[in-house]
């Protein structure tokens, strides 16, 4: 991945359930595929556990991108936890591209437990994506940037 | 007296916004409210009220106190800053003016608020006389003359003209900065226009509102009506009246972190929110009764046991206008005279 | 028009998803006119897939298609074959543009002897 | 009106109900304001014209709590913030006797105001049972004219009909208001390039107050302590220091009242610097029927709302940047 | 404020070759909180937990982040070790500074900063840690296993050789199910009955085996462990204790018109009837609706012939309530209505029939004595045609998307044992695929061509005509040849899709065990979790979560077993205490939050209480915490914040963003 602009460090978060996605992101590590450090886990318990309040505090705090990654659909740990998060992100990532938000900044991926390579494949495209936007300046408080 | 014709009074913006800020009522998405000018703003003398009042110019809805920064295992605290830069408020009416003078009777009394009294001396008021007050308006009850506002430049939008009359030092001082642009007048059209404008206000449906029995005495007997139980019924608890108020002075203070410092800062509050004045106990006023009541005994009865009298509301009927359940001051007063009239 | 934009097209009009075909035979079980067609209902969909509309265009099938809907009715995926073929008839007459027939001029050209299930099958088919 | 005020003494009279919640006559012509009537006496203030437009579904919350039945006037889009209230437990049908009341479409006195309208005296035209296709106005200033049309809330112009959803029974008739798209506003937005849907957004959005008007109007929104309001989440706001706080304020109250949200206008209706909030619950409600099927909140008490429901081939959230 | 440790591993090289977890440990100390920090070489061995209980105990620790490896790695290891020290488990975060720091950079100065990142958040999560007590419930050592097929026989068996008390709950008078009807299984071509018969004997005669025939589940309440279960035990109107199953009232009752459930209609019995010779119990049941005396009050004659006196038509429904800590769902199949399928004739001619119908066709207790013949006229069939895939694997509303999995093997298995005993009857088989994965499956398939001389034609019948002559003409498609198949046939065999039995949804309902668009119930998890339902403690045995065959049935129905032992061998269960929680002053009441529970672990209550004063009864959300699995579903969905989850709280996850992007 070529990165231009070298002075911009973005602050990606990727929240992951712990029953897949956190586990591809630990095979990942195991299997030493690599993606930038720009990339912070957090580790829920589903995904339907991520409230878009989160999301939004993300960008709030100086986020230039958030990243929520499931169980794929049916093989939710809790059976129906990714469903109700799809719907809930789906209206949540319209509103912010409704709002001018350039809908790059969200993604929702879902990676099993067993997808590595995946993961990381997802977490590069991710970070090179918000690279080409740059800096979040549409939707954080100006008290955090500095 | 002077005067300035209307087309030169972006000229005289300009002019003002040389030297120091300048805030005016502009209009933007429709709605017209003070804001910082600036060449392509959207300049709105006409309309009569702003949503806002201009109290933010002097008390803003939210202002840093201080910063704390912490450093390994050290805080530094850093005071937020006091106004330095001199500032116009331009086009603000009677009521306003008037409100401003009971802001300034809570924060300029000891212990002085000093980030207010920073803006109170930096700031110089050009005020404009009301040409056609509405229905809402009743400040004539507080003794306010729409026609003759008490700032330090006094202004009349007459026709094609702005007059212009500095009344204070601080008046005067600014007529002498922008004196290239205004040119002598004579008094008697301003004398005209007042006249008409008292004329008008006399019409107004609000004008013969009396305030008899609302004063310090009747603090008790206020305080236990019944009234209260039936007036706050409709209320949604929002803080409409309270923020589009002039005199409104409750603020809470707040902190923001933001990564490694916190903000500390005031906001304006209002009474009618149920954590106002809320304590590690909880709250002393736990019904929207009881905060509804407070607005009203605090602007009537509290203020003006405390003030010689004078009652910290102005009539500029913005909550009767903005109230989404159509409640008001006037309202409040004129259930306590029908109860009156009952007994 | 290329194949691949032909074979679109009949998708287009009949609504139909070829893939769904499980190759079940069920349409050319119920054909009644099987045995005059080259090429069969259960291949028709094949044809789309692998975009040789040019093929299914030029086949005898495509008129000796009675539009009875029978494969529509049976068909268990929901694929129709006789929609494809329907759809491939259209594109023929849209080609030929606006020469087909008003409903005016038929009672002319009526044939005591056809059968009665054509003429229903196409008015159906060219109901506008 | 008066077939209304009779109505409400024959059921207070036989105790049928306890109270009657309508709106009283304000001091001004336009300005009547929900109110509680306990006996017949008082019904003589009693009003029901052109302004009355709040939303009384919202009241019926505390007036479930009190004794006795509650006969509650709904106009018929009221209707469907109740019905929303039933489902989820947040009114007792049983305390509440509802007389569906006719709807001509409700005014706005902005709009008024905003055609230059002002000392405003009297309104004719703006009683219910009045046919006018025109209000004449009475001002300081001599007299004005507006079509009733031009006067009314943005609400009515997209009505979503005149049929009530919930009552005990009906009085008075109803005219058909609709005469715009209901998501004709949103798509104007859709269309817009990101960068002018910010500014709009941002040049809206900066005149918000944070008074919680739209909140504590909104019937959807009857939480007994808001999020924002609660140290519970870390979310507490009280002032907009930073712009990014109404964005947040707004998108999360649109949020929650997602799939709840009858669009009943009423935080359009009462934002004070007049900011068309409903343009963000409409654009769920446009995205909740487009992506997993029309569904109009408040319709009935049962059906699962589209945010605690879910289907096994519901669109990914990819999709929201491939419709472009 | 809480007392914080910060212990940073090594892990050897694997950690501290790419992150400097010296500086780590330094900067830790100027964390909030932070009062301890270090980094030794192996945080997990004993030495390194030896350093962690030593700095709990000496600073007073009340609370800890390790950074190292994954939780999911040594999670347990670390709250084991501060437990051990006295500090709650739940007072442990891990900042996982190995999979996904160390082994995925490579720039030292880069993973490093990462590290201290991941370490902030989790001590900015730490300090908001609350000790958390796993909550205990009982376990009742009883299991009920609804289905008395051999789904549920088998189940009921295994529980009750572990030495545990097993009801079986059976809607028909009888216990045996589908398999009792069967007449040989594949591909051993072995009796059915010969097979089960001994089955259902050894469950009635177990000692801990109770069975309820001719009874329903009425409502289940409760929870794993402890569900209380109303079952209702139909009306027999025979006396269970008196009758002796000597079976004269069944000759002598008048009324012999009913159709026979049993042989699928094919023939009748009488009103009072125990539905197969077999049956168990053998004690007759009055079907009210076809019985005289019920019907006009007149007959009364089976009382008249019962020497045991045990007719009793005074006899009512009856309630019995029972705990269990454990349920297994058993209640099987039923093949689909064909009242769609009007192409294949199977309404208009007796001669045309589903599989099921064949089995008892061929069954020597069936209609016919085993004898196979036309059921229209009696003659012996010269010609059979089997349709495969008859509702299976269609994607329109007449029939169902999946394949039934059993049809394939039957049909050889029918072809085979009509060629075998008539070999002067032809065979045909329409088919679109023949799917016989499975031991020994195959090359009972290739049989059945091979030696059996079955005529296999791929392709599907499009119409099946009633012909004049009693005859029915098979109209089909043979894809290979490419040609269209005109055939005429004295019989035609449907195999029939079957579905899961029609009761199962309300069964699910009750259980709040979640069921599929094609009403199978759901499985916990599709490959780790089989045999259980997403809802603790229930359990799935056999087709009732997707079409299997007998042996697979059987092997299902051991794995509920073992899994329904394995909780009832516990006598307390530990509930994992990151649940979800209300918080009463908060909650609206709105019942959104039980609307996204997948476990049904929300109630409603009226309660009082106090809020600030205000003291009022409202309508509260009550998380059941031995039914949570704490998935967060309804924190989100709860608008004003009242429902959070325990150990991922609302403030915990605020606090690890805020960490994060500080």
């Amino acid at each position: 991945m070529s990165i231009e602009n070298k002075e911009f460090k973005p602050k990606i978060v990727a929240f992951c359930c712990n029953w897949c996605s956190y586990a591809g992101a630990d095979l990942a590590g195991s299997s030493r595929l690599t993606y930038p450090a720009d990339v912070k886990i957090i580790r829920v318990p589903c995904s339907c556990r991520v409230n878009p309040m989160f999301i939004l505090r993300a960008f709030e705090k100086g986020a230039d991108g958030v990243i929520m990654c499931g169980c794929h659909p049916g093989d939710c740990h809790y059976s129906t936890g990714n469903y109700y998060a799809r719907r809930r992100m789906t209206l949540l990532f319209s509103m912010l591209d409704y709002i001018g938000v350039e809908n790059g900044r969200t993604r929702v991926e879902w990676v099993s437990a067993a997808e590595g390579v995946k993961f990381s494949d997802t977490m590069n495209s991710f970070v090179e994506k918000i690279y080409s936007l740059g800096e979040n300046v549409r939707l954080g408080d100006l008290r955090c940037k500095r | 007296m002077f005067k300035i014709a209307k087309e030169n009074l972006s000229a005289l913006f300009q002019l003002i916004a040389e030297k120091q800020e300048l805030y005016l009522p502009v209009k933007a998405a429709g709605q017209t409210n003070f804001a910082a000018w600036d060449k392509d703003a959207q300049v709105d003398l006409d309309t009569l009220k702003t949503v806002k009042s201009a109290k933010d110019a002097f008390f803003p809805q939210s202002e840093n106190l201080y910063n704390v920064t912490k450093k390994e295992k050290k805080m530094h605290i850093e005071p937020g800053a006091l106004k330095e830069q001199d500032f116009v408020v331009f086009g603000m009416r009677a009521c306003d003016v008037k409100g401003v003078e009971v802001l300034d009777r809570v924060f300029l009394a000891d212990p002085i608020d000093s980030f207010y009294a920073a803006r109170r001396e930096h700031g110089t008021i050009v005020a404009m006389a009301c040409h056609e007050p509405e229905e809402t308006c009743f400040c004539k009850v507080f003794g306010i003359d729409a026609a003759q506002p008490a700032s330090d430049v006094a202004a009349w939008m007459i026709g094609e003209d702005l007059y212009w009359k500095a009344l204070t030092e601080k008046g005067e001082a600014l007529t002498e900065a922008v004196k290239e642009l205004l040119t002598d007048a004579d008094e008697a059209p301003v004398e005209e226009e007042k006249e008409a404008v008292h004329a008008i206000v006399e019409k107004l449906p609000y004008m013969n509102l009396s305030l008899e029995g609302w004063n310090g005495d009747a603090l008790k007997e206020k305080f236990d009506s019944p009234v209260w139980e039936e007036l706050y019924k409709p209320c949604l608890a929002c803080g409409t009246c309270t923020f589009v108020c002039p005199t409104c002075q409750c603020y809470d203070i707040k902190d923001y972190t933001a990564g490694e410092s916190v903000f500390r800062y005031r906001c304006w509050d209002s009474c009618m929110y149920s954590d106002f004045t809320m304590m590690a106990h909880g709250n002393n006023r736990n019904s929207q009764m009881q905060r509804f009541r407070q607005r009203f005994m605090h602007k009537l009865v509290y203020y003006p046991a405390n003030n010689d009298g004078m009652y910290s509301c102005v009539g500029c009927g913005r909550c009767v206008e903005k109230c989404p359940s159509a409640l008001n001051i006037v309202k409040v007063v004129k259930a306590f005279q029908d109860q009156g009239g009952e007994k | 028009m290329s194949s691949n934009k032909q074979a679109e097209q009949i998708k287009e009009i009949s609504g139909v998803n070829p893939l769904k075909c499980m190759k079940c035979g069920k349409c050319s079980a119920s054909c009644p006119s099987y045995n005059e067609m080259d090429i069969k209902p259960h291949q028709f969909v094949s044809y789309v897939v692998n975009e040789d509309i040019e093929s299914l265009v030029n086949s005898k099938s495509l008129w000796k298609c009675l539009s009875c809907f029978a494969c529509v009715e049976r068909c268990p995926r929901d694929v129709k074959p006789g929609k494809l073929i329907d759809a491939a008839r259209q594109m023929v007459v849209r080609q030929r543009e606006q020469d087909y027939l008003s409903p005016n001029e038929i009672p002319e050209l009526l044939d005591p002897d056809l059968p009665q299930q054509l003429l229903v099958s196409a008015f159906r088919r060219y109901r506008r | 009106m008066q077939e209304i005020i009779n109505r409400a003494k024959e059921l207070l009279a036989d105790g049928t109900v306890a109270r009657v919640l309508g709106w009283k006559a304000g001091d001004l012509p336009y300005n009547p304001e929900p109110a509680y009537f306990e006996n017949a006496e008082a019904l003589s203030d009693f009003v029901y014209n052109g302004f009355c437009g709040a939303n009384l579904s919202k009241y019926m919350i505390e007036a479930s709590k009190l004794e006795g039945k509650t006969l509650v006037f709904l106009k018929p889009c009221d209707t469907y913030s109740f019905n929303q209230l039933i489902k989820e437990h947040r009114v007792d049908r049983e305390k509440a006797y509802i007389i569906g009341v006719g709807c001509k479409g409700k005014l706005d006195i902005e709009k008024i105001k905003k055609a230059g309208i002002k000392g405003i005296e009297s309104i004719e035209g703006a009683e219910i049972s009045d046919a006018a296709e025109t209000l004449k106005i009475q001002t300081i200033y001599g007299e004005k004219e507006m079509a009733y049309a031009d006067a009314m809330l943005e609400r009515c112009h997209v009505c979503k009909g005149k049929e009530h959803q919930v009552y005990d029974e009906l009085i008075g008739e109803s005219k058909e208001t609709k005469d715009a798209e209901l998501f004709a506003e949103v798509e104007r937005i859709e269309a817009m390039s990101p960068e002018e849907k910010f500014a709009f957004f941002q040049n809206e959005l900066s005149k918000c107050i944070r008074c919680n008007a739209c909140r504590n109007a909104c019937p959807a929104c009857n939480c007994r302590k808001c999020v924002f309001d609660s140290t519970k989440f870390d979310s507490a706001q009280k002032a907009n220091v930073d712009t990014f706080e109404e964005k947040m304020f707004h998108i999360i109250r649109a949020f929650h009242v997602a799939g709840r949200c009858t669009d009943c206008g009423e935080c359009s209706r009462v934002c004070p610097q007049g900011i068309p909030l409903h343009l963000f619950n409409r654009k769920f409600i446009k995205d909740i029927d487009e992506l997993y099927g029309e569904y109009q909140a408040g319709e009935d008490t049962e059906s699962k709302a589209p945010l605690t429901n879910f289907t096994f081939d519901d669109a990914e959230p990819s999709i929201v940047g491939k419709r472009g | 404020m809480q007392r914080l440790g910060v212990f940073v591993c090594h892990c050897g090289s694997n950690i501290a070759a790419t992150v400097d977890v010296a500086k780590v440990a330094e900067m830790a100390l100027m964390e909030p909180g932070v009062v301890h920090a270090e980094d030794y070489q192996y945080m997990c061995s004993e030495a390194g937990q030896a350093k962690i209980a030593e700095a709990i105990k000496e600073k007073n620790l009340t609370g800890i982040v390790v950074c190292s490896c994954s939780p999911r790695m040594h999670e347990a290891t670390f709250r084991k070790a501060a437990e051990r020290a006295g500090l709650n488990p739940y007072m442990v975060e891990i900042a996982n500074i190995r999979e996904h720091c160390s082994w995925i950079h490579k720039d030292m100065e880069e993973a490093t900063k990462k590290a201290v990142i991941l370490m902030r958040a989790a001590v900015a999560k730490v300090n908001l840690n609350t000790p958390l007590q796993p909550g205990e419930s009982r376990v009742t050592k009883r299991a009920l296993v609804i289905g008395g097929g051999i789904a549920g026989i088998q189940t009921a068996l295994d529980i009750a050789d572990a030495g545990y008390e097993v009801d079986i709950v059976e809607k028909t008078p009888s216990i045996g199910g589908r398999m009792s009807q069967l007449d040989k299984t594949f591909p051993t071509l072995d009796c059915s009955a010969c097979i089960l018969t001994p089955k259902m004997v050894e469950a009635s005669a177990h000692e801990k085996i109770n069975i309820y025939t001719y009874s329903e589940v009425e409502k289940v309440s409760g929870f794993v462990g402890d569900f209380t279960v109303d079952i209702r035990k139909k009306a027999r109107h025979v006396d269970m204790d008196k009758c002796t199953g000597c079976g004269v009232c069944q000759e002598k009752c008048p009324s012999k018109k009913a159709p026979s459930e049993f042989n699928r209609g094919l023939n009748k019995r009488s009103a009072i009837y125990t539905p197969f010779a077999q049956a168990i119990p053998n004690v007759p049941v009055i079907d009210c609706d076809n019985c005289i005396k019920f019907k006009t009050g007149k007959c009364g004659i089976c009382a008249k012939v019962c020497q045991a006196g045990a007719i009793d038509y005074e006899q009512q429904d009856e309630i019995v309530t029972q705990k269990y800590g454990a349920i297994v769902v058993a209640t099987g199949f039923d093949t689909i209505n064909l009242e769609k399928y009007d192409e294949y004739a199977y309404s208009q001619s007796p001669d045309v029939i589903t599989s099921l119908e064949l089995e008892r066709v061929m069954n020597a207790a069936g209609p016919t004595h085993g004898h196979l013949e036309r059921l229209s006229d009696g003659k012996a069939p010269k010609e059979i045609v089997f349709i495969q895939c008859v509702g299976s694997r269609c994607s329109d509303d007449r029939g169902k998307p999946y394949c039934s999995k059993i049809c394939c093997m039957y049909t050889a298995k029918h072809a085979m044992l009509i060629r075998d005993k008539y070999p002067d009857v032809n065979v045909t088989v329409f088919y679109i695929d023949v799917r016989t994965p499975g031991k020994n499956f195959d090359e009972f398939y290739r049989r059945a061509v091979e030696q059996y001389g079955v005529n296999y034609i791929k392709g599907q019948v499009g119409k099946v005509i009633l012909q004049p002559n009693g005859k029915l003409l098979v109209q089909g498609a043979d894809l290979l040849d490419n040609r269209q198949i005109l055939k005429e046939a004295d019989m035609v065999v449907l195999a029939t899709a079957i579905e899961p039995n029609p009761d199962v949804r309300k069964i699910a309902t009750m259980l709040t065990a979640s069921i599929d668009t094609n009403n199978f119930l759901t499985e916990a998890h599709a490959k780790l979790r089989p045999v259980e339902s997403p809802t603790a403690g229930i359990f799935l045995s056999g087709v009732c979560q997707g079409p299997k065959d007998i042996p697979e049935t059987v092997a299902q129905a051991g794995a509920a077993a073992v899994k329904a032992i394995g909780l009832l061998a516990k006598d307390k269960l530990l509930t994992n205490p990151c649940t979800a929680k209300s918080d009463e002053l908060l909650c609206n009441g709105c019942s959104t939050c039980a609307n996204v529970c997948p476990y049904g672990a929300i109630t409603y209550e009226d309660k009082e209480v106090n809020d600030h004063g205000i003291r009022e009864v409202r309508r509260l959300a009550v998380v059941n915490n031995a039914l949570c699995q704490g998935c967060g579903a309804c924190t989100v969905a709860c608008p004003s914040g009242a429902m959070d989850l325990q150990g991922f709280s609302n403030r915990q996850i605020i606090a690890e963003v805020d960490a994060i992007c500080r």
